[in-house]
């Protein structure tokens, strides 16, 4: 067993994802939260491991599906809510929704909804650090339809080049909404394996074990944080609801109920869960846990709910920094 | 013959009768053989024209149009869709570069018959990049051509001009449209590019809308109409070429344009008509030209922040009002609406 | 103290003086560093401020763009450099959804400071590719502010505001600026975003111009000012954000309008001046507004191709004398000019 | 020995290049070729080697430097110099100048000035031969810098994703423009090895060894034939002169004087011809080559020369096919 402390921090950090995504997915029918989101729930192992592996002064950048890093970092819940409710308090005071996601204290620079648009930033990120001289490092989380992308070459190739303390993080879920990799990318391809061959050490790892992903994260950092470059970890896992929208969707034909259902059984957080009482975390503790987190999420909530929506005048600045300048 | 369908499964029909009728057409883009099949647009051609015509692709904008492009040189008719307009800004060196000017650079002798077809959302959390209607950027270009459907008919007639048209064309659809029903005709018909639709007449005002516009604008004039003051609605169908003579016709018979855009008002299509009017109508203009665009923001997500963002049917009776000197409560436009501002209506319920 | 130097050196100057005075301030783009130095532009700074701060880079113009937001975004002043325009078309997501969005969108606690420079060809061969004036595009987004100087002093103080201004900025520069002398001061100073420059003051008609066409703008000036015709000529300078104060109170003097452009008439800048002008002024207007911008034809390449291509101040001063019902012959303007029409004067051969 | 008629040949096809192009050179100061125009001298062999393992059916598109590659694939000198005289007479009426070539007749399709720009086009080419089950196959020529545009990485992907009849050629002349691989590619990087990371088969081959380059064409073409997918082919080589324009400029500071003459020394048109000379092709039979080809080149520099402009109405036409549509 690793440190206790790290793995009940590992476990606390996979179910407070799961509880609030679970808390959206049971809220969202109410059609409160009016805009598009992509739920993490079964690929929340991925999300801690880099996220507890990184420090919160390293900067993070991620994609539409964004829940589970930015709550990795330690993006605070209750901004998250509100910006998904469209309320003045959430983290980008409602302009950005679920796809959107900032929390500046945490190190989460942000979440952007086009499909590979913040590799070339967080590389930047990664430059601006370099320049810097300074030991943080950025991290890029993206999944598997995202290296498809020019812009994922593009960006590890500079990367590389200039050597930048760059984490490419791809969680490869097998799915890009609902295509399958088999009409996206080469038959047997490996993504990490075709990273390595640009010219970036590479890892793959189990992304529904923590203490494995948990470990390869660290080791990827560590190579990062010291001056070695750019490094691509692929974790593997998959997402168990709908691409975007709180149900499950096995039904409409494009995975089957059986994938599905192996990959359940492989739940990264209960079966983490079970893997520390076995090694001895007391019953009362984990249900201590369970009891704070859910009051944790409630309390998100019922932030979120109760905040007030931007004024209608908000809709209309913050266009340009110096607000001087008319925007028309 | 023509029936009561949605513009939705009006283009549905239009790309299976096209491929019928061509086996050069080729259907590509991502999601369009998924279970959602593009919001019912693309339903059973996978399963009617098979794997090689009919294909989901990798998630790279910018290669897959180069891809229609060459395919279209040798013969190929490619139609290839994009889920959101926003998405196809990854693409802008192949369709600027390349298909726009394939024609003119090689002396004329290939021509590159793509069709794009590109949602452009809004409302309902769309947000500032899922919500952009860019279309003053394509008409902004020579070698391309924009068609800006409006109704269900329209959808299926200009769709199916575009997909045997020999140039590169956009087709824009508005999330918003895709369940409007209309009368349409089963036959595949092809609407001309370049030919506005006279949906109203009138002598007060004219109103020149395209695509979703052009049903705001209609619930405005209707409403106008009740009150007996009667404007002409032009729709525009296509952007590029612009049926600049049934604009020029409709104002020297009215002397008042108000031209409506789904896109940013500065530098806007709208923008463009009123230009071209008050150069080439300049003596026939009772009142300064109008026009009624989105503001110079972006979309925001949250509904609080879409609320009072959108221009609508009340708007446009303001205006109208504004240039007949006269006062006009529209407050009864906004009344009518049964469902929340930031949705087409009841049958939409997100997420896109 | 000011001395006579070129546009290009009024460049160099300025991101030398820049880079010295912030050391956030870096630049990158492909040749930055190269024997050419971008038309010179980027002579010394490598040898100078090092290898960090001043790179070449891959080709590859999307992510790079990316890179810059991320950088810009954590505090750098990221100075981005491209030969074409046209090679730029590849990184319109970064731009659009990106750069231009991201202050907005994540509810205005973060700014990106970047500024591309953009360099626009014109004639001698430059073709269909290279040679496009897009500011159309980009003063059609939020959130962009589009920068298109005309003199080598607004070479320099424009850079400099743009450079230290804190939102994205693109810095148009037309090739055949590049060897213009003016009289430069030696200090950094910042010339404010958004405020045009009156060039020649008059009551005849208001010509306003940017970049390039501000130069023919006032060959034509001087010319009818000989003739006893006073023409007013506005420099934009900016075209978003846009001078409208200057625009309209000149319109209201002199009640004409021509609206010069460097890019495609259709959607062109100068049809927006028109269009607000005509929504604006209307009662101040003694004739209908004009414009002159570029065919909606891509620029050919041969030189038989451009010579009836660009409009020159020959042709705004035949659109004068029309507004002014007026006939002048404009052709000693033509006659003046002793090198070729497809070259900005003796100094350039080719090939860029 | 090669087959000698196939050797003649090549060393005709390498000849017609080098004197077409050292004729450019020779004439461009006089200010009639009036667009940027980027020579091929040195790099002859690569080209000549893809364009005579070529059947004349096949396709093929190149980039901003294609001078090469339209001669080697059969196209019409004189129809090219005319172009780059800006003649009516010319591939292009005129309109493209020397960047934009097109030989239908011979299967060359086009080639285009933006880096990267050209290799989709030529993938969606080779997308149309296997929708028509045609045996001809779509090659695409491009230079090392255009393997860092996101465009290479999009296009190699898709073409193994749906194996595409589609030859990648790629001739690395160790610059783009005055940038060398080392600010541009990750040390070490061997092109053709990232490549087959990517999933494609490719090989790398000597592109100054025109007997060696050939032989390396015909099996990467019989690969993508017989349809067995994409394959792409690494050519090593130099250009002799400057990037864009007539001149030599190992002075200016960016490559050295040695490295130029180097290459220069493995001329790969004089070295083959003193190769052919020793294997027995009599000296008559080659200087009778070179005479027939000069008076060739002279034909089509005199056909350029004197071939009238387009009208300047040709300036306004042919943006639309419909020739009703008013293009503003
Ligand atoms: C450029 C672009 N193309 C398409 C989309 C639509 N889209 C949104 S999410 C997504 C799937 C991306 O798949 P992947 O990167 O594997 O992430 P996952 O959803 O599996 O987490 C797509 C195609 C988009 N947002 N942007
Ligand atoms: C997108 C784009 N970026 C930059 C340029 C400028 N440019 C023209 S040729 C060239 C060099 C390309 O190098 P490579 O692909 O190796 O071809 P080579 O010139 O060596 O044959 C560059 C950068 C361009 N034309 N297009
Ligand atoms: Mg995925
Ligand atoms: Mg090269």
């Amino acid at each position: 067993m690793m440190d206790k402390a790290l793995s009940v921090r590992l476990l606390r950090d996979m179910l407070l994802i799961r509880k609030v995504e679970e808390g959206i997915a049971e809220r969202y029918p109410q059609g409160k939260m009016r805009c598009p989101t992509h739920l993490s729930i079964g690929q929340e192992a991925a999300a801690v491991a880099v996220g507890a592996a990184l420090e919160t002064a390293d900067l993070a950048i991620s994609t539409h599906r964004a829940h589970a890093h930015y709550l990795a970092k330690g993006g605070r819940a209750p901004q998250m809510l509100a910006e998904i409710y469209g309320k003045v308090t959430g983290c980008c005071r409602g302009r950005g929704g679920s796809m959107h996601l900032t929390d500046r204290t945490a190190g989460f620079v942000g979440s952007t909804a086009i499909v590979g648009n913040s590799l070339p930033i967080g590389t930047g990120l990664a430059l601006s650090l370099q320049l810097k001289k300074s030991r943080q490092i950025a991290a890029i989380f993206f999944g598997d339809g995202c290296t498809e992308e020019g812009a994922f070459y593009e960006s590890a190739n500079f990367a590389i080049v200039r050597n930048l303390p760059a984490l490419f993080v791809c969680e490869n879920n097998l799915y890009s909404v609902y295509s399958p990799l088999s009409v996206r990318q080469p038959a047997g391809r490996e993504i990490y394996k075709m990273v390595q061959g640009l010219g970036m050490p590479s890892a793959i790892v189990d992304g529904n074990d923590i203490d494995a992903a948990y470990a390869a994260a660290m080791a990827a950092i560590e190579h990062v944080r010291s001056g070695k470059g750019p490094f691509f970890l692929e974790l593997t896992t998959y997402r168990w609801r709908e691409h975007c929208g709180p149900n499950f969707d096995n039904d409409i034909g494009y995975r089957t109920e059986e994938e599905f259902l192996a990959w359940k059984a492989r739940d990264p957080v209960a079966s983490y869960e079970a893997r520390l009482q076995q090694q001895g975390v007391p019953t009362e503790e984990l249900a201590a846990l369970h009891t704070q987190l859910d009051a944790e999420v409630l309390a998100a909530f019922e932030f979120a709910e109760t905040s007030p929506f931007p004024d209608q005048s908000e809709a209309f600045s913050d266009v340009y920094t110096d607000k001087e300048v008319s925007p028309s | 013959m023509s029936r009561q369908i949605t513009f939705a499964k009006a283009i549905n029909e239009c790309l299976h009768q096209s491929m019928a009728e061509d086996p050069n057409v080729i259907v590509y883009g991502l999601g369009v053989t998924d279970p959602k099949s593009i919001f019912g647009t693309t339903a059973g051609l996978e399963a009617r024209f098979g794997k090689e015509r009919v294909f989901d692709m990798p998630t790279a904008e910018n290669a897959m149009t180069g891809v229609a492009i060459g395919a279209a040189i040798e013969g190929i008719r490619p139609v290839m869709v994009h889920q959101r307009l926003d998405f196809f800004l990854l693409a802008m060196d192949q369709l600027v570069n390349g298909a726009a000017k394939w024609r003119y650079m090689f002396g004329g002798q290939d021509s590159v018959p793509i069709t794009i077809r590109l949602i452009m959302g809004r409302g309902w959390g769309q947000g500032p990049t899922h919500s952009q209607n860019l279309q003053a950027w394509f008409a902004h270009i020579p070698g391309l051509k924009v068609v800006m459907p409006a109704s269900a008919e329209d959808a299926k007639g200009l769709l199916a001009a575009s997909i045997f048209d020999d140039d590169p064309v956009l087709f824009l659809e508005h999330r918003w449209l895709h369940n409007v029903h209309g009368d349409v005709p089963e036959t595949l018909n092809r609407t001309p590019l370049g030919k506005a639709r006279l949906v109203r007449e009138g002598d007060a005002v004219t109103i020149v809308g395209m695509s979703y516009m052009t049903v705001e604008a209609i619930r405005a004039a209707d409403f106008l109409s009740n009150l007996g003051i009667h404007c002409e609605v032009l729709d525009l169908r296509t952007i590029r070429p612009l049926d600049w003579d049934a604009v020029f016709a409709s104002v020297s018979r009215t002397g008042r344009l108000l031209a409506l855009d789904t896109g940013h008002a500065t530098g806007s299509v709208a923008g463009e008509i009123v230009a071209r009017v008050a150069m080439e109508c300049w003596g026939k203009l009772k009142a300064a030209p109008q026009r009624i665009a989105m503001p110079d923001f972006p979309e925001g997500t949250s509904p609080a922040l879409t609320k009072g963002y959108h221009p609508r049917a009340e708007h446009i009776v303001d205006a109208v009002a504004r240039m007949l000197g006269r006062t006009i409560d529209a407050s009864p436009l906004g009344a009518q609406r049964g469902y929340p501002h930031d949705v087409p209506g009841d049958w939409f319920n997100g997420p896109f």
